[in-house]
């Protein structure tokens, strides 16, 4: 099943920030979204994964779909990695963490409160999340924020594991990540006409 | 001409002070607040009327 | 032709600019003529002596009071299920005035209940509730002013004033199953209907006309004001954007 | 769900805020009660049911803005929003963990604080039978609040302003069947009100909560 998205527009704060965004993931596919600081990649993926609803357009084969990793990950630090995981796990109601944690190398670092861990790590940890959730289309946003050199290949390699189960990635980031067979998306053409925000629009 | 309000005359000017006061200030304020947001909007207008 | 077409703000702002003059004229007349005719033409009562003069004040207030609360209510599912701008900024506007009449309301009583009663306050039903009713409007104003998305504000307020309702009401019957044994019999009570002649009545009715006048007109001036203010804010922000 | 509730248990027990604090608040509103009003102890027996009520409703209070707040500020309520659990279950979870973790502790701490405002021997049970009916209605009606002030800065103050109106139905009838309780006054009527009002409350206000969060995520 593909994630199409056709003639969408995201809005932030009731301004609308992108319009006519078209594009189709296909299983298997990874899309990767470029574009300056403030473009609305990160309003595009909130839209996308169901947390706001669409300015205009339709987005079909989201929903019950997605794995959403955002800025923040989500982590308690008075749990411990495991412990984070497994609650992951449960409430999306799969039981196997062990890939996981072995795909992101957190196997050393499993019973460390997560509260404990480094900025990279808990990036690690809050990506591996992405596993636990059984979900086929992962949506990331700037997934590799302070990971280094050999965490970012880690991760690359993750996505091309997934890809080549079948699922399929919508990711925003800066950086090359090594994923040669993912397909570059550029937001700037998009960019909306400057309008009024629509809570305005009553009063102008 | 005022009434003789006997023992009571505290607990009923005091009332009508009160409540008269209170409906005053409320209207008082309500009628600046309009002025200063009409002025400030009217201001905008006009600028944005000059620019645009 | 319909209601709705008045939601639109600037049809609202020439409409109520057209009545605001008048309403607010005959409830200025309303107001003078209930008030002055009730202090000094009106007789003392045979219990009650002079103090029955608060009435004029503490009745009117006391409806508005509650009636304020109602409006807030409609406007706020106006709000939620049609989505009229105007709406919100009404029962946004109507709040202070209500939380003014609920201060008047338990003011009047106040000193009304100290010859009376005895006490400057006491917990009776009628006055606990208002008390919790002037905190509902409190709580409503301050998440108004709280949140800085005018829609999301709208929005919230809304599903509060809603919630709230239902738990003004249960309240009410909360007080007075809380204190039914203490309260005073009914002929002291200050706004009983049925104890009270004509002659007091008819400069009430007065009273009560003027205070909805008066509401109608705050309300009208103040939505007018909000109003306005967005469109100030909204047209800053298309500046800001350009 | 089941692993929502026990992730919250285990934080408050871990975190130490959820237990604790708002027991040895409850205690410290106790104790000093009688220093505000003096020793004498028919007085304290005879206001001790209504300032048990009273001490368990603000030890309530002070740790409602933890109900969501946390989950907002590490991101976890926009990845719960994403995971298949509906809104309403989700805050219907955190006002039982919020239960759990403070209402409950305050149950069964309430009869030790009673000896100290020596509340009358037959008042230990209805105490205890008040605080339990309707606590949880005060841990829902808190997270309808937490969820109205989620995204707020300095929302805590707010937060007691709009839900202290709230809670004034349920603190009357839960105090009134524990004063009647105590005076060994018949308590069916005043129960079954404060029943009346849990049941409703928790069966209706997790619909406006989620409503409220789902607009405060949007």
């Amino acid at each position: 099943m593909m994630l199409t998205v056709r003639d969408l527009a995201v809005s932030r704060g009731g301004v609308p920030v992108l319009e006519g965004v078209s594009f189709d993931l296909a299983p298997g596919r990874a899309l990767v979204l470029r574009g300056p600081n403030g473009c609305g990649k990160t309003t595009t993926l909130r839209t996308v994964a169901g947390l706001q609803p669409p300015f205009e357009g339709t987005i079909e084969g989201a929903g019950e779909r997605i794995a959403y990793a955002a800025h923040s990950d989500g982590l308690k630090s008075m749990l411990s990695v495991t412990e984070n995981l497994r609650f992951w796990a449960q409430v999306f109601g799969t039981t196997d963490i062990a890939p996981a944690l072995r795909d992101f190398d957190l196997e050393g670092l499993a019973d460390r409160l997560a509260g404990n861990l480094s900025a990279g790590q808990k990036r690690r940890l809050g990506l591996a999340r992405l596993m636990v959730t059984g979900r086929p289309v992962w949506v990331l946003d700037e997934p590799t924020v302070s990971l280094d050199t050999a965490s970012v290949a880690l991760f690359a390699a993750a996505v091309r594991r997934h890809l080549a189960e079948g699922g399929s990635a919508l990711i925003a980031t800066h950086i090359d990540l090594g994923i040669p067979e993912a397909e570059i998306f550029d937001m700037t053409p998009y960019k909306a006409a400057p309008r009024a925000a629509v809570q305005d629009e009553a009063f102008l | 001409m005022m009434p003789d309000l006997g023992k009571y005359a505290f607990a009923v000017l005091a009332s009508y002070g009160v409540g008269l006061g209170l409906i005053v200030i409320l209207v008082v304020a309500s009628v600046l607040r309009a002025r200063k947001v009409r002025a400030e909007l009217e201001q905008i207008e006009q600028r944005s009327k000059r620019h645009g | 032709m319909s209601i709705w077409e008045y939601a639109n703000p600037v049809k609202f702002i020439r409409t109520t600019d057209v009545v605001l003059p008048w309403i607010s004229v005959a409830a200025v007349l309303c107001l003078a003529t209930g008030l002055v005719w009730g202090f000094f033409f009106t007789p003392d009562d045979y219990r009650q002596g002079s103090t029955v003069k608060i009435f004029y004040l503490h009745v009117p207030a006391a409806m508005m009071a509650i009636n304020a609360w109602a409006m807030m209510l409609v406007a706020s599912l106006v709000w939620i299920v049609r989505r009229h701008h105007v709406s919100a900024l009404a029962a946004r506007a109507a709040a202070p005035v209500g939380a003014t009449f609920t201060v008047i309301a338990l003011a009047t009583g106040a000193l009304w209940g100290q010859p009376m009663w005895g006490t400057w306050w006491a917990w009776d039903p009628r006055l606990t509730s208002f008390l919790v009713l002037f905190l509902f409007y409190l709580g409503y104003m301050a998440l108004w002013s709280a949140i800085e998305n005018d829609d999301t504000a709208a929005d919230l307020t809304s599903i509060l004033c809603l919630v709230g309702s239902v738990f003004a009401i249960l309240s009410r019957y909360a007080v007075l199953f809380w204190n039914q044994g203490l309260h005073q019999g009914a002929s002291l009570s200050l706004d009983k209907q049925e104890n009270v002649s004509d002659i007091f009545w008819y400069p009430a009715l007065v009273c009560i006309a003027g205070f909805v006048l008066l509401f109608v007109a705050l309300v009208f001036l103040r939505t007018q004001t909000e109003i306005r203010a967005r469109r100030s804010r909204a047209l800053l922000a298309r500046e800001r954007q350009a | 769900m089941i692993a929502l509730l026990l992730r919250d248990l285990r934080l408050a027990v871990r975190a130490g805020g959820g237990f604790g604090l708002g027991l040895a608040f409850f205690l410290i509103v106790t104790v000093l009660v009688p220093f505000g009003v003096g020793p004498e102890t028919g007085l304290l027996s005879r206001i001790a049911p209504g300032v048990l009520w009273i001490g368990a409703l603000l030890a309530c209070l002070l740790s409602l803005d933890r109900i969501l707040a946390l989950d907002w500020e590490d991101g976890s309520l926009d990845l719960l929003a994403t995971a298949p659990l509906p809104m309403e279950g989700i805050v219907t979870v955190k006002a039982l963990a919020h239960w759990l973790t403070t209402g409950l502790p305050l149950v069964l701490a309430a009869p030790l604080l009673g000896v100290l405002l020596s509340l009358p021997p037959g008042g230990y049970l209805w105490v205890m039978v008040s605080l339990a009916v309707g606590t949880p209605a005060l841990s829902v009606i808190g997270t309808f609040g937490a969820a109205l002030t989620v995204g707020l800065k300095r929302g805590g103050l707010l937060l007691s302003l709009l839900v202290l109106p709230l809670y004034v139905p349920t603190l009357i009838f839960g105090a009134e069947v524990a004063r009647r309780g105590a005076e060994g006054l018949a308590v069916e009527t005043p129960l079954l009100m404060l029943g009346g009002v849990s049941a409703g409350v928790i069966a209706l206000l997790p619909f406006a909560s989620a409503a409220v969060l789902r607009i405060n995520l949007r």
